[in-house]
C-alpha cells in the first residue's frame, strides 16, 4: 500500500492535477464576461478552457471527483444557459477530457490559420457515440 | 457378512517395477531419485499430451520387463488404465506392446485394481506373467477434468495437482525373496454427497476408511500388523480426515499412515494440498514403497488407492462424487539364511 | 455413516477459504488492471481521437492483446491464483479465457479444435450478456411505448 | 486528472471484490460470477446507472466485465430510440463489437503463437 500510495503521489505530480479557474481565449469581438459568470457559477466546475472563433463556442470542462457521476448532465445545463445568452453563436459544451485536451491546444496556439478545420473535427469526434 | 475381500493362496510374486515421470516431478517430487526415468519435456518430446501419456506408460512396462530380463512376447496379460475418455493412452500403450488386453478404470484407484486383477489370474493359475499399473498426465488430465492449463483459476487449499507419472509392476507365480501379494478387499462405491471437484480428498476420504476397516476386519488384522498403511492421493485434506475417520472408528492411533498425494511434492505449498492422479499411487507405490520392501524396511504393507468416480458431466449435471478406494496387502518374508 | 454427519466432520475439518485476505487480493488486483486501462485509455484520448467515451473500445483490444501475451507465457494463471476474481472479473479474464481454450485446443486443429472451443468459458458471459441486454431493451422500449419513463 | 486514476482504481477493485465474494461466500464457479456481473451490467444500464459509473472511474467501470453487459444493452436500446422494437436485436452488437472482435482475432493468434505448459 506504501509504494502504492508513493505511485499515485508521483502521478499526481505529474499530471499536475492543481488546475483550476477559467480560461477563456477571444477572437471575437463578444462580451466574454457572462460567459464567465455562466460557468463559474456552477458549482461544479472545476476547470474550463473555452475559445470563441467566429461563430463558435468551444468548451471544454472538468468537473469535481463526486460531480462526475453528473457531468454530462452539467455540460447540458451550461451548454443551454450559453446558448440563452449567446443566441448567435453555435455553442459545444462538453465535459470529456478530450474536447478540454483539443480546445487546451488550440488555445495555445498563435496561428488561427486552421481554427475552422479543427474546431469541425472536434466537434465532430464530440458526437460520436461509444 | 463382509464382501469383496479376498485371498490369494498361492501368493503371486511382484517381480519387478518401472517408474517414470515428468519434467515438473523430476524437479519438485521428493520421490524423484527413485523413478526410473523422467523426461525433460512434459509431453516427451512428443506432438500432444495424450502422445506423452501413451509414451509414459509405455516406457514404464519396458523398463519394468528390462529389470525382469523379459520380452513383452512373454507376458500374458496386459492390465492398465488411466484418465482420459475412453483410456486411449492405455489402449494405445497395449497396441504397442501387443500384449492381450483389459483396461481397467477405477479412477485413481486403478493402481491397486490392476494389481488385485493381476493377482487374481496369477493365483488361478491362468498366468505366468502380467503386467499391470496406471498412469496419469498433468495437462491431459487437467485440459479434460477442469480447465485448459492456462486458464487462470484461483485453486483454494484443498486443490490437488495431478500428476505425470506412470508406474508398471510386472506380477508372477510366487517366488521367495520377492514382495508377495497375501490379500486384496475390493471396495464398495461410497458416495457422501460431496461435490466439489476441487476438494476430492475429503470425498474420497470415507471410501478408503470403509475399505480400511472391512479389510481389517474382514481379513482378521490390526493396524500394528503393518509397517505403513499408504493411501493413494487423498491430499492433506483428504488424509487429516481420513486419520479423524480411523480414531472414530476405534482405531486408536495412525502413527503408521501414509499418503502419497500428502507427500509426493514435499508439501510445497504451490501444489495446494497435494498430488493426485492414477500416476500418484502407481509411482509412489512401485517405488519408495517397493524399494523399502526389498530392502526389508517395511515388511507388510497395505496399499490403499481411492479413487473419485467422477466425469466433468456427471459434475456440471449436478451429481454427487462417487468415490471408491481398493485394498491390497504386500509382505516380504524375513531374510532367509544362504 | 449419514451423509449429514459426514458433511458436518467434513467442514469442520477442511480449510475455510480465507475470504478476507481473497478480498483484499482481488480489490488489489482488479484495481491495477483497472488503473492499467484508464492508463491506456488516457494514451488512445491524447494521441488519436477518441473521446472519453470512444476510447473504451481501442482499450479494451489492447487489454486483451495484453492478455494474450500474459496468458502465452503463462502468467496470467499466476496473477489468477494470486488475485482471484480480481483477474477473472477484468476483461483481461475474458480474453484469458478465450486466448486459453484456443490454446489449449490446438492439438485437434485449427478448425474443429481452436474454432469449436475457442469460446468453451467464454460463450456463457457473450449468451447471457446478449439475452439480458434483449431484455432490458425490450422492457424499456415497451415502458417508453406506454410512456412509464423516457429514454 | 489524478482523481481519475484513484477511482478507476477503486471502483475496478470494488467490482472485483463483489466478484470474489460470490466465488468464495455464495459459492459460485467463476463462469457463474462473470454471468451473473455480466447481468448485473445491463440491468444497471437498463435503470441508468452505469453510464454516470462510467463518468466517475472510467475504467474502473469499463474494464470489468459488467461493461460488457452494460454495452450491448447500450447499443440495443439506442438502436430501439431510433428503429422501435427491431433495434432492439439489431443494435446489439453496435457498439460493443470490440471486445469480442479483439478476443477472437487475439485468440487466433495465441493458438498460432503458443502452447500449453504445465507448469505451477
Amino acid at each position: 500500500m506504501k509504494k502504492l500510495s508513493i505511485l499515485l503521489i508521483i502521478l499526481g505530480l505529474l499530471t499536475g492535477c492543481s488546475e483550476k479557474g477559467t480560461y477563456i481565449k477571444n477572437t471575437t469581438s463578444q462580451d466574454e464576461h457572462s460567459l464567465e459568470e455562466v460557468i463559474m457559477r456552477n458549482e461544479h466546475v472545476k476547470l474550463a478552457k473555452v475559445l470563441l472563433f467566429e461563430d463558435e463556442l468551444l468548451a471544454g470542462i472538468r468537473v469535481n471527483t463526486f460531480s462526475r457521476f453528473k457531468k454530462k448532465t452539467i455540460a447540458t445545463d451550461i451548454q443551454k444557459k450559453l446558448e440563452k445568452e449567446y443566441p448567435d453563436l453555435k455553442i459545444t459544451v462538453s465535459a470529456d477530457s478530450k474536447i478540454l485536451l483539443e480546445t487546451e491546444k488550440l488555445i495555445r496556439k498563435k496561428d488561427e490559420k486552421d481554427y475552422r478545420k479543427k474546431i469541425d473535427k472536434i466537434k465532430s469526434i464530440e458526437k460520436e457515440q461509444t | 457378512m463382509i464382501r469383496g475381500l479376498l485371498t490369494f493362496q498361492s501368493k503371486p510374486s511382484i517381480y519387478a517395477t518401472g517408474v517414470t515421470a515428468g519434467p515438473l516431478e523430476k524437479k519438485k517430487s521428493v520421490f524423484a531419485p527413485l523413478f526410473d526415468k523422467v523426461y525433460e519435456d512434459e509431453r516427451c518430446d512428443l506432438p500432444t499430451n495424450e502422445d506423452g501419456h501413451k509414451q509414459l506408460m509405455y516406457d514404464a512396462v519396458l523398463i519394468a520387463l528390462s529389470k525382469a530380463k523379459k520380452q513383452p512376447e512373454k507376458i500374458d496379460f496386459f492390465l492398465t488404465g488411466d484418465l482420459v475418455n475412453q483410456m486411449t493412452p492405455s489402449n494405445f500403450t497395449a497396441q504397442a506392446l501387443a500384449i492381450p488386453y483389459i483396461g481397467l478404470f477405477s479412477a485413481c484407484a486403478t493402481s491397486v485394481s490392476s494389481m488385485i486383477t493381476a493377482a487374481l489370474l496369477a493365483d488361478a493359475k491362468q498366468a505366468n506373467w502380467i503386467m499391470a499399473g496406471s498412469s496419469s498426465q498433468h495437462n491431459a488430465i487437467e485440459r479434460q477434468f477442469r480447465y485448459p492449463l492456462e486458464y487462470g483459476s484461483q485453486k483454494g487449499a484443498t486443490a490437488q495437482w495431478t500428476v505425470t507419472a506412470a508406474g508398471a509392476v510386472l506380477i508372477g507365480q510366487h517366488k521367495v525373496d520377492t514382495p508377495v501379494i497375501d490379500c486384496a478387499t475390493v471396495g464398495k462405491v461410497i458416495d457422501m454427497g460431496m461435490t466439489d471437484p476441487l476438494n476430492m480428498g475429503s470425498a474420497m476420504a470415507p471410501a478408503a476408511s470403509d475399505t480400511l476397516m472391512n479389510h481389517l476386519t474382514g481379513h482378521g488384522r490390526t493396524i500394528d500388523d503393518y509397517d505403513t498403511i499408504i493411501t493413494g492421493d487423498l491430499g492433506s485434506n483428504g488424509f487429516k480426515i481420513f486419520k479423524a475417520l480411523a480414531n472414530e472408528n476405534g482405531l486408536p492411533h495412525t502413527k503408521n499412515f501414509r499418503d502419497a498425494g500428502e507427500e509426493f511434492y514435499g508439501n510445497d505449498p504451490s501444489f495446494k494440498a497435494g498430488a493426485s492422479g492414477s500416476g500418484c499411487s502407481a509411482a509412489v507405490f512401485l517405488s519408495d514403497v517397493y524399494q523399502k520392501m526389498l530392502t526389508r524396511e517395511y515388511k507388510r504393507v497395505l496399499l490403499l488407492a481411492t479413487g473419485a468416480l467422477l466425469s466433468p458431466l456427471s459434475f456440471q449435471q449436478g451429481d454427487t462424487i462417487p468415490c471408491i478406494a481398493h485394498a491390497i496387502e504386500l509382505s516380504m518374508n524375513e531374510v532367509t539364511a544362504e | 455413516m449419514q451423509q449429514e454427519k459426514y458433511a458436518q466432520i467434513e467442514k469442520e475439518l477442511s480449510p475455510k477459504p480465507p475470504i478476507l485476505k481473497n478480498v483484499m487480493k482481488a480489490f488489489l488486483t482488479g484495481g491495477l488492471i483497472c488503473l492499467v486501462g484508464q492508463f491506456i485509455a488516457l494514451f488512445y484520448i491524447t494521441y488519436f481521437d477518441f473521446t472519453e467515451r470512444t476510447a473504451s473500445n481501442p482499450t479494451v483490444a489492447t487489454m486483451i492483446f495484453i492478455a494474450m501475451l500474459l496468458t502465452g507465457f503463462g502468467l496470467y494463471k499466476k496473477i489468477s491464483q494470486f488475485g482471484g476474481a480480481g483477474a477473472a472479473v477484468p476483461i483481461t479474464g475474458f480474453g484469458n479465457a478465450v486466448v486459453s481454450a484456443a490454446i489449449e485446443h490446438k492439438s485437434e486443429g485449427y478448425v474443429l479444435g481452436v474454432g469449436g472451443n475457442m469460446f468453451k468459458l467464454a460463450g456463457s458471459v457473450i449468451l447471457f450478456g446478449v439475452f439480458s441486454a434483449f431484455v432490458v431493451a425490450l422492457i424499456k422500449t415497451i415502458l417508453v411505448k406506454f410512456g412509464v419513463v423516457s429514454w | 486528472m489524478i482523481s481519475i486514476y484513484i477511482t478507476s482504481f477503486i471502483v475496478g477493485g470494488l467490482i472485483c471484490v463483489i466478484g470474489q465474494l460470490l466465488m468464495d461466500v455464495a459459492k459460485l464457479t467463476p463462469a457463474h460470477t462473470l454471468v451473473s456481473l455480466v447481468v448485473t451490467g445491463s440491468v444497471l444500464d437498463g435503470i441508468g446507472w452505469y453510464e454516470p459509473l462510467i463518468d466517475f472511474a472510467g475504467a474502473g467501470a469499463t474494464i470489468p466485465i459488467t461493461s460488457f453487459g452494460n454495452a450491448l444493452t447500450h447499443g440495443a436500446m439506442a438502436e430501439a430510440e431510433k428503429h422501435g422494437l427491431v433495434g432492439v436485436v439489431t443494435g446489439m452488437f453496435e457498439v460493443t463489437s470490440s471486445g469480442i472482435s479483439a478476443a477472437i482475432i487475439f485468440g487466433l493468434i495465441g493458438a498460432l503463437l503458443f502452447t500449453s505448459k504445465g507448469n505451477v
